[in-house]
């Protein structure tokens, strides 16, 4: 009961971590259409960039204080961001309007490719440290109502409640912002849109900036679990099966779905992977989500797809 | 290639025994390119004939074709002649107003159409006709939207030739014996000449001229089994005659017919002609599309193509001629013919040329030499409908721009006192048409055939055609000067023709004291310069009125002046005035012939209010038209037409 | 500039349809051959052929299988290393487990299984669309790569899927020497491109096409989505499979799942957009630009006497393709063989510009 | 082609019924297209639908060819009834059908287009397809000469290797003809095949769709917003308006209809 448990809390932690990714993602549809391959890059991306800066900074400007190193790096890496986000809306997305959604997809992947290099060859391709002084030392709960009882991580915790803290805050942009309604208006229809004055170029900019912050706070996370590497920006991908699941279009969808596959992923491996050989964690994600667009291609909580002639 | 036959179906028949399966006809259809041999030509023709014989066609009767180059077509020609009987080719072209006269003229009981159109055609010339009981068996080529046509007397090809089979078998050696039975002295063709005034008058030629003609041709220019030709000229014309029917059944070559009137350019390209014939306004048209594009070309290009046909101008004529041409522009010349002109002539459709004719009108110089230059090796004869289109060749090595060449083997010529070719030999009419009046009026004691041209022959027996002889007109007599210049209106107008912006151009000066000139632009031409300069304009009037417009023209008007004034006795007949026509002149309108000649008579008569202006100093002109559209229903088009003074030069001594 | 097209006229529909229907590309396509299959053995060098030469034909082929799929039936595929996975293990298991089986047969077996393993994950295609099959085809991707790394059975128990075969003969000729096996490459390579290029302009081509261009209109006209959308990636993965074949048993010799793992699947999709999509050439140059620019980047700086790290020079390669991506995509989204063909047709019209 | 109708045509009303249309309703979560709508098409005759935008035209020719499943209704077709089918039987049967808004295959030549309208009827399978030897090839030919039949027929030689997409308006409209017309069927729905054209244009495509009825004897149902065009080739005419028939007869008897002149009116037509 107690390993179930714990199990269970594990998958969650990890489910919440692919959920900001998906996140990411959904933002980004909604607003322009595209489905961002590259959202698993800029992950990475902004967590090099973090776990890189937060190491600079104090040796460049001499001063020790990790909080100071880590703010700044946080607001410099912020900031790249946001030129990543000016650059692709820039180069690409805006040439590429109204053009099919495969080869916009097609296009972040080529986007995803050229971070991935960037940021290695800008930050280095070792594994990296973030530390952003999540307690490290886990603690155990609920001695009392069984033996042995629950052994979680502190840093899980912590986790979970900024990941909580940033989806409320995207809540909060969407609904209160003027820019988060025109945001949700652009989604809604492209063409209304522009009719009520909003530059469509600005508004992408905003998104995969906004998208890009998401990445950073998803990064920091997952750096300072298992360390900042290439392979986050594959991990990253998860991200497809999670919104796959959860419905393109949906915020809520995004975080359950995560949450669903997260869970899914962990048990599946203690109770089915040793019958299948093990490692099935791998693919569990993808095989569910292909399952699920078998039965129910708009996700849980997409709106259907309707094609016209 | 065969000597003795000596009637066209006996001709047929000697090319079938001896090269069965050689390529006699194609035609671009369905796609590709549908082949008759030999032998499958003889014996459609077999068929066809027998088809007509079942019909009732007699020996003497006429066999009316109207339509578009098709084989079939070819072939009834034939098979019309292997009965003894005489096909009269029309002009597809015509509306059922002009195409009755000589269906009454020819009395015409049998006709084989192309399609639907000419067949709608006929059945309104029947009505025209009134119950007269002529046109009783009109045979179609092309059953599409024919299904449901009532009217008696109507029969597909289909069908004529399965009649024909079961006749050919019903009577064995029915064609054999007609066709041997065949004197060449009989008329192998009718065409209606559609002459500048007065109205159509059927050319007789008989077997052994037309013949004549063709062997004449064949041999001067060595053609045989292996030579390609298009024929895309209309059937009823001589041209199209002499070349597509008598010179194929003598020489023996491959006719390719094209897919349809808007893809000739692509289906020559396909061929790759090894023999050509076009008349001059096809190879004007041709070099004004390839002045277009090459206009659009990028800088580069364009400098390298003016560099290659500088040099070709200067050297390419005699490179041809096999005149001696230094070492280094031989070398020079062969690098442009990698990079210009073998392809220029590939995209022309010309890579495989061997000869190319002209005729039909004067070719202006330049634009002769263009072709020349470039190794398409163009030369002009000269003949008229009476002629079999047969007087003059320019024979290979002995071509000089300004003539016509030599008289052709077995012509005679004579130039009269008063400037007029005269020509006797194998090519000279039998006679019009029942027309006697008209048949003496051409042909002399002598048997001399008076073909109404001015000429001059030169030191080696060239002809020159200048003008017209009836349009040779001579200027009023300036104040002090004792007689006027001699003014050839033709001869200034194709220079003006030359340049690709302008496309007609009617001259008036007869009696007059200056010349004066209609001009009619280009649309394409003029329409693609003024885009390339964002011009804006509404349609071919607006253009036609446009200021920068008429400065264009009026400079290329300064230019022949320049060249006039260099010519010896020219140098008065410089253009003083003129003025942009408002509307395409058009042979709907009766202002042009079915050949496109300007009938300048008719058009001063037409435009007299315009011509007054021009020689009553005004500065402009309002002018209001009667206009025939395609599908016959008529408009007015109105303008006010600026009259332009022309830039003029002294006379010089100069070679031109 | 150098056509002379003149007088190549077409009498018979046969001739009308020939791949080549001017006689100046046959002869050029047909001196290309004899350098390729004369001329190049002759010549190059061993590492000619290990680092450029083989893996260029191998990949083309890759290319062309997934063209069909991508570029023809409009259906994205992120799966294809798995497919090539597929085609090198079974074609692996078919050699070692039937003894005496002959290459030839192993290697099409290998493209056989992928067909299936294919068809299996093209069947979602049928209700979804785009990003959706990317997904779906994503799953196949890590599916697969897991089965080959944990299921034994698949790998003839060998540990962690790493497998190797050596000695490979053809009809009793060694395929030994780098020589020996470019050319088994090279004459597969030809013969598939062929096939692959009459069933393009077939009546299955087409149905393809049509998918690609205006489902709703093909289907109207009787086209079947079902076999349309299968046949694409039955044929797809076959040569995908058997290209994966290929690039285990001649290409590596000895390979793991990680040498199909979805980097490749990338490479290759990157490969048919560069190249062209929907061109049979333009996998060809997909596939010679994807292996030239990574050995063309690590000699470059040599050539001008700097030096930089293979790390460094690996994430410009990632770079450029990224960056090359966006730029084919943006400029000219029929990629290489686009390029190539205007530039065929100027030399068609020259001097005229159109 | 398809042997041609030899005897000359009989007037609408005596001619069998070929298509018909019983109280077809169609809906798209709640908003109703259509409701109710009957009407048949006698063989050989040229058969108008009409309407001002929106009227359901179009959903109409969808449910008749497949595209839509109506919720309630049955078509019979040449005495088969059906409540559902798929494309690929209506193509079966011998209905082809050209867009409103242009479908062509814009990656492949008209030369191709108009093939594709053949697959139907060729059978060569994969293999033989990519060995292209023997029936596959002679298959290709054959098919390929039915196709330059029509290519001639709509006169767009100069055209026949273009890709579609390079071509005019007006043309790449007979393109779609075309393709409809390379399934040799006996009923041809077409959906607003002169919109966007110009006097000319038209007059044109009014003479191939004529020349398509009369020559292969093809039964024609047709959208089409000129009424000029619709009184001048058409036998009878259906008037929908929000998706509900006001008006069924001859051309002029629907001139006449008070309900039609209303209709038309109230719009911008």
């Amino acid at each position: 009961m107690g390993f179930f448990l714990e199990t269970l809390f594990g998958g969650l932690m990890v489910g919440m971590l692919y959920s900001l990714i998906a996140i990411g993602f959904v933002l980004i549809y909604k607003a322009s259409g595209v489905f961002n391959f590259a959202q698993g890059a800029m992950v990475l991306f902004a967590a090099l960039a973090m776990a890189r800066f937060s190491e600079w900074l104090p040796a460049w400007l001499g001063f020790e204080s990790l909080v100071l190193a880590n703010v700044l790096a946080f607001l410099l890496a912020m900031v790249m961001m946001i030129a990543v986000a000016w650059l692709i809306e820039r180069l690409a997305l805006s040439k590429l309007v109204n053009q099919e959604g495969i080869s916009l997809l097609m296009a972040t992947l080529g986007i995803a490719y050229f971070l991935d290099g960037l940021g290695q060859s800008l930050f280095g391709n070792d594994i990296y440290k973030i530390d952003v002084g999540m307690p490290k030392e886990p603690m155990m709960v609920l001695e009392s109502t069984f033996q042995g009882g629950l052994l979680l991580s502190r840093e899980d915790l912590v986790a979970a409640v900024i990941a909580a803290a940033l989806v409320v805050l995207l809540a909060l942009f969407f609904q209160k912002t003027s820019t988060g309604r025109a945001l949700r208006a652009v989604a809604d229809d492209h063409q209304a849109a522009q009719s009520i004055g909003i530059p469509l170029s600005r508004i992408w900019v905003i998104v995969w900036s906004v998208a890009g912050f998401a990445a950073l706070v998803a990064g920091i996370i997952w750096g300072s679990k298992l360390g900042v590497q290439f392979s986050l920006s594959l991990v990253a991908l998860k991200a497809l099966p999670v919104v796959i699941l959860g419905g393109l279009t949906s915020i809520p969808g995004a975080i359950i779905g995560g949450l669903l596959i997260g869970v899914g992923e962990k048990l599946s491996e203690i109770y089915l992977g040793p019958m299948l050989g093990g490692g099935i964690e791998i693919w569990f994600a993808y095989v569910l989500a292909l399952v699920f667009l078998l039965v129910r291609p708009q996700g849980l909580f997409g709106e259907k797809i309707i094609d016209r002639v | 290639m065969d000597t003795t036959a000596n009637t066209f179906p006996r001709l047929l028949l000697a090319h079938a025994a001896r090269q069965p399966d050689a390529p006699a006809v194609r035609e671009k259809d369905l796609g590709i390119w549908q082949t008759w041999n030999w032998a499958a030509v003889a014996r459609e023709v077999r068929e066809l004939a027998c088809g007509l014989a079942s019909l009732g066609f007699r020996p003497g009767d006429n066999l009316a074709i109207v339509g578009a180059n098709r084989p079939h077509l070819y072939m009834a020609v034939i098979a019309a002649q292997s009965l003894h009987g005489v096909p009269v080719p029309l002009y597809q072209d015509a509306v059922a107003g002009e195409m009755v006269f000589m269906l009454e003229d020819a009395e015409i009981d049998f006709v084989i159409a192309e399609d639907q159109e000419q067949v709608d055609k006929l059945l309104e010339c029947r009505e025209l006709l009134g119950r007269a009981t002529r046109l009783r068996h009109i045979v179609y080529d092309d059953p599409r939207g024919l299904r449901n046509y009532e009217q008696p007397g109507l029969m597909s090809y289909e069908r004529l030739i399965e009649a024909g089979r079961a006749h050919d078998a019903a009577h064995p050696d029915f064609f054999a014996q007609s066709v041997a039975t065949g004197d060449p002295a009989d008329v192998a063709v009718i065409l209606y000449t559609s002459g500048t005034t007065g109205r159509p008058k059927g050319v007789c030629q008989t077997h052994a001229s037309f013949i004549a003609a063709g062997r004449g041709g064949v041999e001067t220019d060595r053609l045989g089994p292996g030579d390609n030709i298009m024929s895309y000229l209309p059937m009823a014309w001589v041209g199209d005659h002499l070349f597509s029917v008598a010179q194929w059944l003598v020489g023996g070559f491959t006719l390719n017919c094209p897919e349809s009137a808007e893809t000739v350019m692509n289906d020559m390209r396909e061929i790759g002609p090894s023999y050509y014939f076009g008349p001059p306004r096809t190879f004007e048209g041709l070099l004004t599309a390839v002045s277009i594009r090459m206009e659009d070309a990028a800088a580069p290009k364009r400098w390298l193509y003016a560099k290659c046909m500088a040099l070709a101008r200067r050297v390419g004529a005699d490179i041809l001629n096999g005149a001696k041409v230094g070492l280094m522009d031989r070398l020079l010349y062969a690098l442009g013919n990698l990079l210009i002109y073998g392809p220029l002539r590939n995209v022309l459709g010309m890579s495989r040329i061997r000869v190319a004719y002209t005729a039909g009108a004067a070719i202006g110089p330049d634009l002769f030499r263009f072709y020349r230059s470039i190794g398409v090796n163009l030369k002009q004869f000269y003949g008229q409908t009476e002629t079999c289109a047969y007087v003059c060749l320019q024979q290979d090595g002995k071509v000089k721009l300004q003539t016509v060449g030599s008289a052709a083997p077995g012509i005679e010529l004579k130039i009269a006192d008063d400037g007029e070719v005269l020509v006797r030999g194998v090519s000279v009419l039998k006679e019009y048409y029942k027309r006697p009046d008209a048949t003496a009026e051409v042909l002399d004691a002598e048997g001399y055939f008076h073909t109404g041209d001015a000429g001059v022959l030169d030191a080696e027996g060239h002809l020159r055609i200048i003008d017209r002889a009836k349009d040779v007109g001579r200027m009023a007599a300036a104040e002090g000067a004792a007689a006027g210049a001699m003014f050839a209106p033709n001869y200034i107008e194709n220079k003006l023709k030359f340049f690709p912006q302008i496309k007609e151009a009617v001259c008036f000066g007869h009696e007059r004291e200056e010349v004066c000139a209609f001009i009619n632009i280009d649309y394409e031409a003029v329409g693609n310069w003024a885009e390339r300069r964002g011009l804006p304009y509404g349609g071919y009037v607006d253009l036609a009125g446009k200021p920068e417009v008429l400065a264009l023209v009026a400079d290329c008007v300064a230019k022949v002046n320049a060249d006039l004034a260099a010519e010896e006795g020219m140098a008065d007949t410089q253009i003083a005035r003129f003025l942009v026509l408002h509307k395409e002149l058009d042979p709907d309108d009766d202002e042009l012939t079915r050949t496109r000649k300007v009938r300048r008579g008719f058009i001063a008569d037409k435009y007299a209010v315009l011509v007054d202006a021009l020689y009553g100093h005004k500065r402009d002109q309002y002018v209001e038209t009667q206009v025939k559209f395609e599908d016959g229903r008529t408009g007015v088009v109105s303008a006010t037409l600026t009259i332009v003074d022309a830039g003029r030069f002294p006379p010089m001594k100069a070679a031109a | 500039m150098f056509y002379r097209e003149n007088g190549q006229f077409k009498s018979t529909y046969r001739a009308d349809q020939q791949i080549f229907p001017i006689l100046q590309d046959r002869v050029l396509m047909l001196l290309f051959l004899v350098v390729a299959f004369a001329v190049v053995p002759a010549i190059a060098s061993d590492y000619w052929f290990r680092a450029i030469l083989i893996p260029f034909l191998i990949l083309s082929l890759a290319a062309l299988g997934l063209n069909i799929l991508v570029g023809y039936c409009g259906q994205i595929s992120l799966g294809t290393g798995a497919f090539m996975a597929v085609g090198a293990y079974a074609a692996y298991n078919f050699h070692v487990r039937v003894d005496g089986m002959p290459l030839i047969v192993s290697l099409l077996m290998g493209g056989l299984c992928a067909t299936v393993v294919g068809v299996l994950f093209g069947i979602p295609s049928l209700r979804i669309k785009g990003l959706y099959l990317a997904v779906a085809t994503l799953a196949a991707q890590f599916f697969i790569d897991w089965a080959f790394l944990r299921i034994n059975w698949l790998t003839n128990n060998s540990a962690s899927g790493s497998v190797s075969v050596a000695g490979l003969s053809l009809f009793g000729l060694p395929v030994e020497s780098a020589a020996q096996k470019y050319l088994l490459c090279l004459t597969l390579l030809v013969l598939f491109a062929l096939m692959a290029k009459n069933l393009v302009r077939s009546a299955i081509g087409r149905e393809w096409m049509a998918m690609r261009d205006m489902d709703v209109a093909a289907a109207v006209i009787g086209i079947r989505p079902v076999y349309a959308k299968l046949s694409a990636f039955a044929v797809s993965s076959f040569i995908v499979g058997v290209a994966g074949a290929l690039w285990g048993f001649v290409h590596l010799g000895t390979w793991e799942p990680a040498a199909f793992n979805i980097d490749r699947s990338f490479q290759l999709l990157f490969m048919v957009i560069i190249g062209g999509l929907g061109s049979i050439m333009g996998s060809f140059f997909g596939a010679a630009f994807i292996v030239l620019l990574p050995i063309v980047l690590n000699q470059l700086p040599g050539w001008f006497g700097l030096s930089i790290s293979t790390a460094l020079s690996s994430h410009l390669e990632f770079m450029i393709f990224g960056a090359l991506i966006v730029f084919f995509l943006v400029v000219e989204p029929h990629g290489l063989a686009r390029l190539w063909s205007t530039a065929k047709e100027k030399l068609r019209l020259w001097p005229f510009p159109y | 082609m398809r042997d041609p109708a030899s005897t000359p045509r009989p007037a609408a009303h005596e001619r069998p019924v070929i298509l018909d249309v019983h109280n077809i309703s169609l809906s798209f979560g709640g908003v109703k297209a259509l409701t109710d709508i009957s009407f048949d098409v006698r063989e050989h005759e040229v058969r108008a639908i009409i309407g001002p935008n929106g009227a359901g035209k179009s959903s109409m020719l969808n449910c008749i060819n497949g595209v839509y499943q109506p919720q309630q209704g049955s078509i019979t077709f040449r005495g088969q009834q059906f409540r559902h089918m798929n494309s690929r039987q209506v193509a079966e049967m011998g209905v082809a059908r050209t867009f409103q808004n242009l479908a062509l295959f814009k990656g492949m030549s008209v030369l191709d287009n108009i093939m594709t309208g053949r697959n139907l009827k060729m059978k060569s399978g994969l293999l033989a397809q990519a060995i292209r030897f023997g029936r596959a090839e002679r298959e290709e030919i054959a098919h390929r000469e039915f196709v330059e039949h029509i290519i001639d027929f709509l006169e767009i030689q100069l055209h026949r290797k273009t890709p579609v997409g390079r071509l005019p308006y007006g043309l790449q409209k007979r393109v779609d003809l075309g393709r409809a017309l390379a399934m040799e069927p006996q009923v041809l729905l077409l959906d607003e095949p002169m919109a966007g054209m110009n006097v000319e244009e038209k007059q044109d495509m009014s003479r191939f769709i004529l020349d398509v009825n009369d020559e292969f004897g093809t039964t024609i149902v047709l959208i089409e917003h000129d009424m000029g065009v619709v009184m001048d080739i058409s036998d009878r005419v259906v008037v929908l308006d929000y998706g509900k028939k006001i008006g069924d007869g001859t051309p002029h008897e629907v001139r006449g209809n008070p309900d039609v002149i209303r209709a038309y009116l109230g719009t911008t037509h």
